[in-house]
């Protein structure tokens, strides 16, 4: 195990995996080596999430063979493919709240003694664990469902390291951390070559892939389209073709004619909520983009669902086109323009056992109704177009949305406001998980809403993303406001300077 | 034949009359239906109806479900009036409740027999057979005073069935209407819900809440049985109790004489019996045949007598098993 | 200002399959088999007693205290909730509008007195629930467990534990009638269940029921207001219920504390044995009617044939559990 | 403003104040302050009565059969389940186990026989219960419904619908036995109560009930098999209800198939007062035994003060809702 060896560890041939209605997979070919990072790309709905649970034994598979060393393998259950040796990290979070840290990362493979857990021992070993992945501040002791996205993300990934696996399988394990602990991650991933492990890492973000990837499999539509492709130095463009079958060009679309001047669309004044922000205050015109930049945990999520009225604020004023909005009431800020796509889709912005174009309309029921009475046609019609508008794959407006890749519930929810023409629209990490080629798109349904007039506030932790569609910047340190411009005054060095200044501020204060 | 040997002993009871109306006659079909089963004294009616109902070969017994639900007992009848039976043998949930329908049945042309429960329209039934709820409390109340003689001090408790039962309303009032005439009156009452297990759930809170009791009335014998392991859980004894409905157990224990059940009062669990018994005159258009009167009464009272050690072992044999 | 219209973006494809509508419709057709299976039984073993338009009217007519309550049950449960105290609402209503007092004022002012005070009863006491519910935060087994409680208990010292008897003609000539050889309840029964599926499925009201069952927070989110839409739902079921017990209070010619004992067992059963997912979010009215008739036409079926009641209760047991398998394989099978 | 311990940390959760734990306690805290304003009440209005000995152990005899099976019942809910048949089991179990043949062999081999029997067939019933929710994927409340209809019915088949009297002494001596003055049957409830606490907070099985609960997606990915668990929990919650069968004929020395009638309901509404949530996931022994206590101490309070049944639920209904919101309140308040 010492050193990486040149025969395949883990071979999938042929792979096929048939949902009802979905070709997922569709003669998936994937070859992994000891002691390789081995990225995994291709767009939303490409399949790699349903690949990779036939590999964890989480599905059952259709057609094809899976090697394991060469010897052919079959995984009833995520049982036998752990016993094996392939531990894997979920796109979508798979801990349980209601426990511990430490019981969370032992699930499944308990330290005991007779059936009663060696709570010690095992708290002990998470905490080594967590130090490992350099987040010693997560005591084994506290409850999961107390824990920002980004720690059980931390979570997620010592449970993987627990088992000891010959192969580890990250499905967007960066999509919640920011880059400082990004940069924590690679270190683990880099050990973990060196040992010899395997690793399997899927993302949609290319500077990743480039600094740890070895090697490339491209998936397009459940197939293979590529493989065995240097992870280091294929040019973006080509893997761009190879994923999408065409050209993505100019990522961030800049704004076409000058920002007219107007009267505030938005405008929050003092806005603050006892122990998690205070003293926000900006204005949003129409047409404009403001960017709210800073790390995980920083309290943007708090400051935008406030301004939403989807938390009470303590203090402070939120005017909608010169009115105030009452506080704490998201059906006044609905009715007064608003429009939020919050930060975690699937338990705050989709009803997963609902149908596509249900959720889309979900925030303009009353549009398509007379005198309480609901017109099916129209709302699925308009629906459906606003569904197209984005570009959902599959088209399909009556599948269950839960079927749908992560990316395209995405879609599905910027859909819904655009169905409902908000004159502000809150955007809480709109391309979490969502792929290159969507994200152009996203991108330019972005600028399209700005250039009709709607004005905008984007969080996101991915830095250039905010740099790149803002008008203007904010960033947030600690609840607070630490700066306010305009974003070509400022570059990624510049917002992490703010951000860690305060920091150091706290930390005398904290001394003194 | 006896109660003690543990056999069918309310079957046993049932066949001892025997007059010339039994002899076979034109065949008669016979609806019946009554509240669930769920207890001693109303599973033992059920049992005395279908045994009686045996004994004829000129009988057949419809026995629908037992229920509790009003509801689903009308339609039990309304199925009844559909097959057009010749008769209905109906012991209602509650009386008035079942009155309209009942009288739909006559309506329609067929004899309506009321048990126990009674209707509150008298065009509703040809003839009723009641049970007297009244007279069981008159009667446990009478033996309380008599056996207190006069003392105006004693402490006497209730155990009383399911409250929201008219007949349980009925069978309190009886019992303080006799102890007011002499000067005594209730000082604790429960009310359990006809079952052991709610039987000794109450009467173990009602010991506690009576550190000291002179007479316990218990209104019905089947719960009585955890009334009485509560009172042996709690180990008292320094009272009296009296029992109600008369089941062959509680009156082997008060032959015994080995407890504190000293007399029971007995509800007739045969009623439902006479009912089909009557219902079978009816249509075959015969009279009593120990009446000199040509019809059938309109309507026929049970007493309720109390049963003693001394009288006991008269009561035995129609005594139902719990 | 939004670009749903722009033709540009909108990309011309041709409709969908309809997943969801197949499914609904093979989980209704499981329903419809175990009915028909059912009536099958029925005939085979009582013939023409089953078979006969008075024996149907019976059924039906037994149905609608249960099925009316069970349409309002739908929309608690498809809105994520659940009502424990059915049973005893049925009886505070039917005993409120029975009292001396309210009978006194239907003669005056017609018998249409009593059937508001029985609805207007149903209707506060659901309000209640559903405020608990919703503003209150109590769990809603919990809330409705203690207005089960409560509710009854009322009942019996309203009562004063004695039935109650409808005197008022017009009450029980108006309920009592059949206009073309179908009782008024049954018809009653019938409209409401029509009024149920509209509301369900054609107005924004229902639409609104399944955002609020599938996904509180996202209904929220989406400018739903959720508090205010789940106590409307409780009041809804209590308004039902003060039908249904009007119905029975025609049927029994009586207000009383003991009706609808343990209604909410059997109400809550036809409900979740017709589709609606207890875990809130998916529900239908057509599979509730079904659930319903599956039930009473089973009770029916045993005691055309005489059974006893323990044989009864282990029969539907066995029976009941048959029946969702086989509504199983026949949902799960590849459309 | 906060202050963050280390800036290098990228989860920091300054304000992030340990929800859960706190919550646990002032949850149970709640629960605390309830039974002690209940006692405080009975003291007052029924002095020595209530406090005595005798009395303390006569809710806690009368506390063994409901609080026996809620540990049980909290490990299914905990598991994210149901079970309407708990009352249903028991009227099984007592019958089974009282039986003229099971009495004969009572006394030939011991009254174990009795104790044996009465716990397999509770743990038969369970597993039933288990594997039609686990493996034939029956929604809870429906499959326990149904074994609820069919227990009971076959506990009338088998009882004939008499009360069956224990003559076996042995038997009656054992659990009538009073060692210390505390009786056999409290100190059994007392060891259930120890060993559910031990089995779900300090054993693989426990941490595991709480993953199939919470999120049974998750405890599937991380090699738990989750059918089979279901299925023991299920299992494990009939085999209380052998035990609590055990107890009820200690006590009535009766076995009957009315023992344990609506039951469920008892139970279910300690547990979740208790502070177990009806969606799984979480669950406390400790919540459960105190939800029991105070329905069992309402209920001694009430009769001491000679309220009538009636009164009684009205004022019932009243105290559970203001309980539960008086304990929210307090589980909210920032610690
Ligand atoms: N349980 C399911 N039932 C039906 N269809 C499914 C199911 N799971 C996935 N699919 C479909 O399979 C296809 C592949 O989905 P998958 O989640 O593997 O995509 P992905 O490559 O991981 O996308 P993303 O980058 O957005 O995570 C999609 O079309 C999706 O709709
Ligand atoms: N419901 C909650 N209960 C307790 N703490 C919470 C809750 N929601 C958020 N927090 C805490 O508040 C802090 C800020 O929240 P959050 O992570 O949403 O900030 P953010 O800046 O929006 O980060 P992100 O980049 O992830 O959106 C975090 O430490 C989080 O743990
Ligand atoms: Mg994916
Ligand atoms: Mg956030």
């Amino acid at each position: 195990m010492a050193h990486p060896t040149t025969a395949p560890l883990l071979e999938m041939r042929g792979i096929v995996k048939q949902f009802p209605g979905v070709r997922a997979l569709d003669g998936v070919d994937l070859v992994v080596r000891a002691g390789e990072v081995h990225c995994l790309l291709g767009q939303n709905g490409a399949g790699k999430s349903t690949l990779i649970k036939v590999l964890a034994g989480a599905h059952g598979v259709d057609e094809g063979t899976i090697l394991w060393q060469g010897e052919p393998v079959s995984f009833a259950d995520p049982q036998a493919a752990l016993a094996t040796g392939i531990a894997t990290i979920y796109q979508e979070l798979d801990l349980v709240d209601g426990l511990s840290v430490a019981d969370n990362i032992f699930l499944g493979h308990e330290r005991a003694r007779g059936g009663v857990a060696r709570r010690a021992e095992m708290n002990r070993a998470a905490r080594d664990l967590l130090a490992t992945l350099g987040h010693s501040e997560i005591r084994p002791t506290r409850e999961v469902g107390s824990l920002s996205a980004a720690g059980k993300q931390i979570v997620s990934m010592a449970r993987a390291l627990s088992r000891n696996a010959r192969v580890i399988v990250m499905d967007e394990p960066s999509a919640v951390l920011d880059p400082d602990e990004v940069d924590g991650l690679f270190r683990v991933v880099g050990d973990l070559r060196a040992s010899g492990t395997a690793i399997v890492y899927i993302s949609h973000r290319l500077e990743e892939i480039r600094r740890i990837g070895d090697r490339l499999t491209v998936l397009k539509d459940g197939a293979t389209v590529a493989s065995d492709l240097p992870a280091k130095d294929t040019p973006t463009s080509e893997l761009i073709t190879v994923m999408t079958g065409r050209t993505v060009s100019s990522v961030f679309p800049r704004r076409s004619a000058p920002l007219p001047d107007g009267s505030p669309a938005l405008s929050v004044d003092g806005l603050g909520r006892t122990g998690e922000f205070a003293g926000v205050s900006f204005d949003v015109r129409p047409g404009e983009i403001v960017g709210l930049a800073g790390l995980v945990g920083a309290g943007r999520s708090e400051i935008v669902e406030t301004v939403y009225g989807a938390r009470r604020a303590t203090s402070g004023t939120v005017r909608v086109g010169g009115r105030a909005l009452r506080n704490g009431s998201v059906d006044a800020a609905v009715r007064a323009g608003l429009g939020l796509c919050p930060e975690e889709r699937k338990s705050q912005g989709l009803i997963l056992d609902d149908a596509v174009y249900r959720n889309i309309s979900l925030a303009s029921i009353g549009r398509f109704s007379r005198f309480g009475l609901s017109t099916d046609g129209a709302e699925r019609q308009a629906a459906h177009d606003a569904a197209r508008s984005v570009d959902i794959r599959p088209d399909a407006p009556e599948r269950i949305i839960r079927t749908l890749s992560g990316g395209n519930q995405q879609k599905a929810v910027l859909a819904r406001w655009l169905l409902r023409s908000c004159k502000v629209l809150l955007l809480d990490e709109p391309t979490r998980g969502v792929d290159v080629g969507s994200r152009a798109e996203i991108y330019a349904l972005i600028r399209q809403l700005a250039d009709s007039g709607v004005a905008l506030v984007i969080v996101s932790s991915d830095i250039d993303e905010v740099l790149g569609l803002s008008d203007r910047i904010l960033v947030i340190a600690e609840g607070a406001v630490v700066h306010d411009g305009p974003s070509d005054a400022i570059d990624a060095h510049g917002v992490l300077d703010h951000i860690l200044a305060t920091h150091e501020h706290d930390q005398q204060e904290d001394v003194a | 034949t006896n109660g003690s040997d543990g056999g069918d002993d309310t079957s046993a009871a049932v066949g001892k009359s025997n007059t010339d109306n039994d002899k076979s006659g034109d065949t008669v079909t016979i609806g019946f239906s009554a509240p669930a089963a769920d207890h001693g004294w109303m599973g033992a009616i059920t049992k005395a109806a279908v045994a009686q109902a045996d004994q004829y070969d000129d009988v057949e017994l419809k026995v629908a479900e037992g229920t509790n639900d009003v509801n689903l007992q009308i339609s039990q009848v309304e199925t009844f009036i559909n097959d057009k039976v010749d008769a209905i043998v109906l012991l209602p949930f509650d009386g008035a409740a079942m009155t309209s329908v009942a009288r739909k049945a006559m309506d329609a042309g067929i004899i309506v027999v009321n048990v126990d429960r009674e209707f509150d329209s008298p065009f509703a039934a040809r003839t009723t057979v009641l049970g007297d709820n009244y007279g069981m409390g008159v009667s446990a109340g009478t033996f309380v005073c008599e056996d207190a003689a006069g003392a105006t001090d004693k402490i006497v408790t209730e155990i009383a069935g399911i409250d929201s039962l008219p007949l349980t309303q009925d069978r309190s009032r009886g019992f303080k209407d006799a102890l007011k005439s002499c000067g005594l009156k209730v000082s604790n009452r429960v009310a359990a819900e006809f079952t052991v297990e709610s039987g000794e759930k109450a009467a173990a809170n009602l010991l506690q809440a009576a550190p000291k009791i002179d007479y316990l009335w218990n209104h019905d014998d089947d719960q009585g049985v955890g009334v009485l392991a509560a009172i042996n859980n709690a180990d008292r004894d320094e009272f009296t109790m009296i029992g109600g409905a008369g089941s062959a157990d509680v009156m082997e224990s008060i032959r015994a004489g080995d407890s504190v059940l000293k007399a029971t009062v007995v509800y007739p669990s045969t009623q439902a019996a006479d009912g089909v018994k009557l219902a079978r005159l009816l249509v075959q258009d015969k009279a009593m045949s120990d009446l000199a009167e040509i019809e059938v009464p309109r309507q026929l009272k049970l007493s309720a007598p109390v049963v003693t050690a001394e009288n006991v072992d008269q009561y035995l044999p129609s005594a139902f098993r719990s | 200002m939004t670009s749903v219209q722009d033709p540009s973006l909108t990309v011309p494809t041709p409709r969908a399959r309809e997943p969801r509508g197949s499914v609904g419709l093979a989980r209704n057709l499981g329903l419809v088999i175990a009915l028909v299976i059912l009536c099958v039984v029925g005939v085979v073993t009582a013939g023409d007693r089953f078979a006969s338009t008075d024996n149907l009217i019976t059924i039906l007519r037994l149905a609608t205290v249960t099925g009316i309550i069970a349409v309002g049950m739908t929309f608690v449960i498809t809105g994520g909730g659940i009502d424990l105290s059915v049973g005893a609402l049925v009886a505070l209503s039917s005993v409120w509008a029975t009292t001396t007092g309210t009978q006194a004022m239907a003669d005056d002012i017609g018998w249409v007195a009593m059937v508001f005070s029985a609805v207007l009863v149903g209707t506060v006491c659901g309000a209640i629930n559903g405020l608990l519910v919703a503003y209150g935060r109590v769990v809603p087994f919990i809330a409705t467990l203690a207005m089960l409680a409560s509710a009854r208990g009322l009942a019996e010292v309203i009562a004063d534990r004695k039935t109650q008897i409808i005197r008022n003609q017009g009450f029980t000539d108006f309920f009592g009638a059949e206009p073309l050889g179908i009782p008024v309840i049954v018809i009653i029964f019938a409209l409401v269940t029509m009024a149920g599926w509209f509301l369900l499925n054609r107005t924004t009201f229902g639409r609104r029921t399944f955002a609020v069952g599938g996904n509180p927070e996202a209904a929220r989110l989406a400018g739903i207001k959720v508090q205010r839409h789940t106590a409307y739902l409780y009041t809804l079921l209590g308004t039902t219920c003060g039908i249904a017990a009007v119905m029975l209070m025609s049927r029994t010619t009586t207000g009383s504390s003991t009706h609808g004992t343990q209604l909410e067992l059997d109400v809550i059963a036809a409900v979740v044995i017709g589709g609606t997912l207890l875990s809130g979010g998916r529900g239908t009215i057509v599979g509730t009617l079904l659930g319903v008739l599956i039930f009473m036409t089973l009770t029916n079926v045993f005691t055309l044939n005489n059974l006893s009641t323990s044989t009864q209760n282990v029969a539907k047991g066995v029976i009941i559990v048959i029946a969702v398998l086989l509504q199983q394989r026949i949902a799960n099978r590849k459309p």
